[in-house]
């Protein structure tokens, strides 16, 4: 609101861009699932995973404090070959929207210098609730491509701080600029059907209506994976995504 | 040879039967434009003062929320606590607003406008068609400054004197909209400002009545005179400057971008360029009127008058070649450093010159306490402050250590407002009864001066003591740094006083607005003043003059031998005198 | 009565045709294989020449009172002060 | 023009200055265009002896015919003004009127060649940005035929930032310029003018002559150097 | 909490310190002189000078000999301050002031980060033996170190309070600034230029080592680039 009473104000200037909201969202959020069948997967990691380099964290005592030994920066997070952090969305095959908007706001959490989660999808218009859990001042910036990104800071703990995106970009990054290693990627999608693979490597994407569809799967070094899925009503398939160090 | 060169304004003929609009609004009396600068910048100063306070308030008390500051958006201070990046808009906006659009219309704009027609003995501006047109341009200026707090991304943020690149490019500051708003308002007030400043300098030079010859004109004449100067010459270099960082911001251009072949450094160059004289524009008329009013006030001629016109006028000129000072740090060729320091050193003396002369004035004076006066005293007493802790960082050496600290904060503020705004509120309350025919309320105007004079010093003189420990300026959180956290009392104690500060202007304002309806009726020369704005009706009718006054003598005659009364005025002719000197010297 | 100062009209056409003279000279030397130094004087040279002429007799700059000249040129040294006094940072 | 009801001054008030106000407050305010035109030409001199490699020889970028073209018309302009001013002064109405408009219309075709040259430099790739990737210039550029210090366009953004805003506000000013002389012009043509008063035709030619002024030292600083 | 009225510098631990605080007591003491003389006459000069009845003004218009005498003498003392400075600001500042075979270090500053690049064992910059730290500065105590600086965004300002250091560093231009430390200690770095949202937490720490304890602690370090 006070921005279009600002732009009443400037007149001449583009007020286009940025203001996100939840506008778009509102609409979408009365949408009922499409459909019942869902894909589910696991992605695997073949290989020897590349050792994660070391954090210089030494000025950060208040994060050195929540890591045992020295904090790694988990760029190829494996656990027993299961794949952490990619962001699996659907390309192809969906019908026309509009699509249900999620119930809840995706939340992206800055605990011990570091973003939790690392990858995270949000739709069009969904809020996304960026917290602080760190004692420190922690300056968060969206650089998209396709649209205005922001610069803000939290200098305290506790602090949740709402934005949203007004359209679709894989990946919009996330830096802070107060600790430069820190980095996150929101995959800015149009329609709920998408999923990050946890530390397990699993993943599920559920309410989709029949009909076969493309998969693409992205990590932030290792590429992307695409495959042709087919599902029914109420049915789901499993799929496995395999990266690795020799395949690309 | 020329013999009418008065405003050929038809509006003036039928003045008394002009529709409110045309008589209050959209005036092209001198006075009335006047009156709005001074209504307009009063408003703004109010605004200015708001945000000093929200930022005190983060720097004396981090921990404790601003009381009902809730009502912010969470942009701006979420659960009441300032955001960074808002407070960096406050810092920039406090700093813009006060210098752009309180202090200087409230000397150029204000006095400007109200007192040298006046003053000088002519019925109105050169131009005063376009002195309205200076006002009404200043007002979508202060209009565009303020929506900047309304877009997204919130309003400028790097700092008043905006160094790109963090002004220049968005993605550095997260400030977008805000900052182009920024550069737009300033280049629109820039051409209110040129356009007055052409009207100043074109009134004083051709209008002066038969005999107000250029040693006649009273002190606050010349220093407006040469601050429209200094105005005419530095305001369009900011222009300039603002519209190429505009263009940086909206077409891609890289005049401040070091990767497209930019210079920032030309960016600060420019902006202190005109900002040194500007400056001095914010000080200068404070000087002049206060030299009336101290002359007014000690019963005196003001001691040494050539002197003090030539040390305006040293001050002037020093000024454009000292703007080095403020990038001593900077990066600058280390060699211009050395000039710089000298040529800045050098203005110590005309500022020495003003200053004892001012005690000269009150030595062996008679001196009357009349508010005005008390402002000007003190004035003079802040005034010094800020000059003399302009020495410090005047010394490059000393400058490496105190530079872009408190220290600075304080030597500005000692200036800025010990110096201009007591002298705005000497002059607002000395012209008040010429302005509105009626005089402020002398004891509220006592107690709103003791308690400004007092709660001032509180604030501003402990930022000497924060510099001097290495307090940086513009940080959001001091205690970040071990070495500042011992200082945490004293900003605390720092932010009671601006808070008093603050309260204590709401004095002041009552005393103002109360005043204009129910204030005793002034007479036509309340304080026996010798100026010509004194010799006619308060309020002066429209066009001031019956018929073109007649100047006999310099304008501090007062306790002069010839008369029983200690004040003589320059319109009045003694037998003795003779003849009005035909024409006023050449200008 | 005349609000403006009587003088003798010079012959405008003439200094028109030098001014055009100059600037087809102007052109003409850059196509020239001259050192670029040399050029550059040659040029500024010109341009200032150019501008004098246009002060003085268009804008009749010569028939004024002295007073108003000096007026006129006062803001010229602080175009020169700043472009100087930065030019130092690169030049040496 | 001088209203009855402010002529009550006495014959001994005189100008100060000697020149009446609109002129001696043209003459100021073009004090304050010169500090203007400063901050634009001063960053361009600065910005070039900075970085000498951004700038582009000339006759390559810029079309040297074109503007020579432009001065010409624009010294033909003011040589059209200051004859209308000495008509007026001479109290030769018609020659005046007819001066005057030739002066406006030359002054509006200067603006349109040089809109002329700003498409076409435009449409072959020079940007206030810089000079558009694979368009002509930039070709040319990695050639190494625009005698750029590197053959990289983008280098070349300070060279377009500063041509475009010099010749940018100069045309600006040009164009007000035309605005007034059409006024100007109008009025002349219903016989607002004599000879006992035609401030307003010596004050626009003072603005005009200083526009042409400003002209000819860009056209050699920008064009020609 | 520092007395409000503690106008003492904070102990120096460079060797600039000793010149610049000395030209900053010379001033404190000018300006302090000054400033009594004038507060001082402006009170006695309100009181003496109260108008009373049957009293006049002295009508005068000033003293040419007075007013030689307040302007010569603050010529004088700030041309003598000002030559002074120069001389102290050129041992500082002056390209040429930087002494050889100090040690070097590259600094690339950021939004809000300070990456501090060491010459390694070797002592070279631009080795395979380099390594970065983010936020910290070792040095030596007893040998000029030279800090080349380079900014990657804004402008930021290189302050350490205690050797009375600043520099600004500009984006596109390499600024360099030397000092050296006199005593061992830890000393705060702090950046004294608005530089953007996070400008107040962008503070770093300089550790002045022993020259043996440093040549250890350098030993020690293995070769890397630290992450950011």
């Amino acid at each position: 609101m006070r921005h279009l009473v600002a732009c009443s104000i400037i007149g001449v200037l583009a007020c286009g861009g940025g203001e996100g909201g939840s506008d778009g969202g509102d609409d979408a959020a009365t949408v009922a699932p499409l459909g019942t069948a869902s894909i589910n997967g696991v992605v695997t990691f073949d290989g020897t995973p590349p050792a994660n380099p070391t954090i210089d964290m030494a000025d950060e005592p208040e994060c050195v404090a929540k890591y045992t030994d020295d904090a790694r920066d988990p760029i190829v997070s494996v656990t027993d070959g299961m794949l952490a952090n990619v962001f699996v969305r659907v390309t192809g095959g969906l019908p026309a929207g509009p699509y249900p908007m999620p119930a809840s706001p995706a939340v992206i959490d800055q605990d011990g210098c570091l973003y939790h989660p690392r990858v995270l999808g949000v739709m069009v218009g969904q809020d996304l609730d960026i917290r602080n859990s760190d004692p420190l001042q922690h300056n968060i910036k969206a650089v998209p491509t396709e649209q205005r990104g922001f610069n803000i800071s939290q200098p305290r703990a506790g602090m949740t701080t709402t934005r949203s995106f007004n359209t679709p970009e894989v990946m919009v990054p996330l830096e802070c600029s107060v600790h430069g290693w820190m980095n996150a990627y929101l995959g800015v999608v149009d329609h709920p059907y998408f999923a990050t693979s946890g530390a397990d490597g699993t993943f599920s994407i559920p309410g989709l209506p029949a009909g076969s569809y493309t998969l693409e799967a992205w990590h932030e070094t290792l590429g992307t994976r695409t495959l042709e899925v087919e599902v029914d009503d109420g049915g789901s398939v499993t799929v496995t995504l395999v990266f690795g160090s020799s395949t690309s | 040879m020329a013999t009418t060169a008065l405003p050929q304004e038809a509006a003036h003929a039928e003045a008394h039967e002009l529709p409110f609009i045309r008589k209050y609004i959209f005036s092209t009396d001198h006075k009335i434009i006047g009156i709005q600068f001074l209504l307009m910048s009063l408003a703004f100063l109010g605004i200015g003062g708001f945000a000093a306070m929200l930022i005190r308030w983060q720097l004396g008390f981090p921990d404790v929320a601003i009381p009902g500051a809730t009502i912010l958006p969470e942009t701006m201070a979420p659960g009441g606590y300032l955001l960074p990046e808002f407070y960096n808009s406050l810092v920039t906006m406090h700093g813009t607003l006060m210098v752009f659009f309180a202090v200087m219309p409230l000397l150029v704009g204000v006095f400007g406008n109200f007192l040298i027609p006046l003053k000088i003995g002519a019925p109105d501006m050169a131009f005063p068609r376009l002195n309205m047109w200076s006002f009404w341009i200043a007002v979508p200026a202060g209009v565009l400054m303020l929506s900047g707090f309304f877009v997204e991304g919130g309003a400028a943020g790097a700092g008043w004197t905006s160094y790109a690149p963090l002004s220049a490019n968005s993605e550095y500051s997260g400030v977008f909209l805000g900052q182009q708003l920024w550069l737009l308002s300033l280049a629109v007030l820039g051409l209110s400002s040129i356009l007055g400043a052409t009207n100043y300098i074109t009134t004083v030079v051709n209008l002066r009545a038969p005999g107000m010859t250029w040693f006649r004109l009273p002190l606050s004449i010349w220093a407006l005179f040469i601050t429209a100067i200094l105005v005419l010459l530095a305001i369009p270099i900011l222009s300039g400057a603002a519209i190429m960082l505009f263009f940086d911001q909206t077409i891609g251009t890289h005049f401040f971008d070091a990767t497209g072949g930019g210079q920032p450094l030309l960016w600060q160059h420019l902006f202190w360029y005109f900002g040194h004289p500007e400056v001095y524009i914010l000080i200068l008329p404070g000087m002049g009127m206060v030299s009336d009013i101290i002359a007014n006030g000690s019963r005196k001629p003001v001691f040494g008058y050539h002197s003090m016109v030539y040390a305006l006028i040293a001050i002037a000129f020093l000024g454009w070649i000292v703007w080095g000072h403020h990038m001593f740090q900077s990066g600058m060729n280390p060699t211009l450093g050395m000039g710089f320091m000298i040529s800045t050193m050098l203005i110590a003396v005309p500022s020495a010159i003003k200053t004892f002369n001012w005690m000269g004035t009150m030595w062996r004076g008679s001196i009357r306490f009349h508010v005005p006066m008390l402002h000007a005293i003190t004035f003079v007493a802040m005034f010094v402050i800020g000059g003399l802790s302009g020495i410090f960082m005047a010394s490059a050496p000393v400058d490496i250590f105190i530079h872009d600290t408190y220290f600075i904060v304080a030597h500005l503020h000692y200036v800025l407002f010990g110096g201009s705004l007591f002298a705005i509120f000497a002059a607002v309350t000395y012209w008040y009864p010429k302005m509105f025919g009626r005089m402020m309320d002398p004891f509220w105007g006592k107690v709103h001066w003791a308690i400004t004079a007092v709660a001032f010093n509180v604030t501003f003189f402990p930022m000497h003591v924060l510099g001097a420990q290495g307090h940086m300026r513009r940080i959001y959180d001091p205690n970040q740094y071990e070495f500042l956290q011992p200082l945490q009392g004293t900003n605390t104690l720092i932010t009671i006083g601006a808070l008093v500060l603050f309260g204590a202007q709401f004095i002041f304002m009552g005393n103002f607005v109360i005043s204009w309806f129910k204030g005793r009726k002034a007479p036509d020369n309340p304080w026996d003043d010798n100026g010509v704005e004194w010799t006619v009706h308060s309020p002066p009718p429209h066009l001031n003059f019956a018929e073109t006054p007649v100047i006999y003598r310099a304008a501090y005659e007062y306790s002069s031998p010839l008369v029983e009364e200690d004040y003589l005025p320059q319109t009045r002719n003694l037998g003795s005198d003779s003849g009005p000197a035909a024409k006023p010297a050449a200008g | 009565m005349s609000e403006t100062a009587k003088f003798k009209h010079p012959n405008y056409w003439a200094v028109w045709g030098l001014l055009f003279a100059l600037t087809v000279v102007e052109v003409g030397v850059t196509f020239l294989p001259w050192a670029k130094e040399l050029l550059i004087i040659l040029l500024l040279g010109m341009a200032i020449w150019k501008a004098v002429l246009v002060a003085l007799y268009f804008m009749h700059l010569r028939f004024e009172k002295m007073r108003l000249r000096i007026f006129v040129l006062a803001p010229l040294p602080l175009t020169v002060i700043i472009v100087v006094a930065v030019l130092t940072e690169f030049v040496w | 023009m001088a209203h009855p009801a402010v002529m009550q001054t006495p014959a001994n008030r005189e100008l100060g200055s000697g020149v009446y106000n609109e002129k001696l407050g043209i003459w100021v305010f073009l004090g304050s265009e010169v500090m203007f035109f400063t901050a634009l030409i001063g960053s361009y001199i600065i910005l070039r002896f900075s970085n000498p490699g951004a700038f582009a020889a000339p006759n390559t970028v810029l079309n040297i015919p074109v503007t020579a073209t432009n001065t010409f018309l624009l010294i033909c302009s003011s040589v059209t003004m200051v004859k209308a001013f000495a008509a007026a002064h001479d109290n030769d109405m018609a020659k005046m009127k007819w001066y005057l408009l030739a002066t406006t219309l030359i002054g509006a075709s200067f603006v349109g060649v040089q809109i002329y040259e700003y498409t076409h430099l435009i449409h072959s790739g020079f940007l206030p940005s810089g000079l558009r990737e694979g368009s002509h210039f930039a070709e040319l550029a990695t050639a190494g035929e625009l005698g750029l210090g590197t053959p990289d366009a983008g280098v070349a953004g300070i060279y377009g930032s500063t041509f475009y805003t010099m010749t940018g506000f100069h045309g600006f000013h040009v164009t007000v310029g035309v605005i007034c002389l059409t006024y100007v012009t109008t009025k002349a043509f219903r016989g607002k003018y004599a000879q006992t008063d035609h401030r307003g035709i010596e004050v626009i030619g003072l603005y005009w002559h200083f526009v042409d002024l400003v002209w000819i030292i860009l056209f050699t600083i920008v064009y020609l150097i | 909490m520092g007395s409000f009225l503690d106008w003492f510098l904070p102990p120096g631990a460079s060797t600039f310190a000793a010149d610049i605080d000395r030209i900053y007591y010379a001033v404190l003491i000018i300006t302090g002189i000054a400033f009594v003389i004038v507060e001082a006459g402006l009170v006695w000069f309100a009181i003496k000078y109260r108008a009373r009845p049957g009293r006049k003004a002295t009508y005068t218009h000033g003293s040419m000999r007075a007013e030689m005498i307040w302007t010569a003498i603050p010529a004088v003392s700030v041309v003598a301050l000002g030559i002074w400075s120069g001389t102290v600001w050129n041992n500082i500042k002056a390209r040429d002031s930087i002494p050889e075979g100090a040690l070097e270090y590259a600094v690339m500053v950021s939004q809000f980060e300070w990456m501090f690049t060491y010459a390694g064992r070797d002592g070279e910059i631009g080795t395979a033996d380099d390594f970065t730290l983010r936020n910290q500065l070792h040095v030596p105590v007893g040998r000029a170190v030279v800090l080349r600086l380079q900014s990657e965004d804004v402008i930021h300002s290189l302050f350490i309070p205690a050797f009375r250091v600043k520099q600004d560093i500009v984006p596109g231009m390499h600024m360099a600034v030397w000092f050296e430390a006199t005593q061992t200690g830890r000393f705060e770095i702090a950046c004294a230029e608005l530089c953007g949202n996070g400008h107040t937490t962008m503070g770093a720490m300089t550790t002045v080592h022993s020259t043996a304890e440093f040549d250890e602690w350098v030993a020690s370090r293995p070769a890397t680039t630290a992450l950011r």
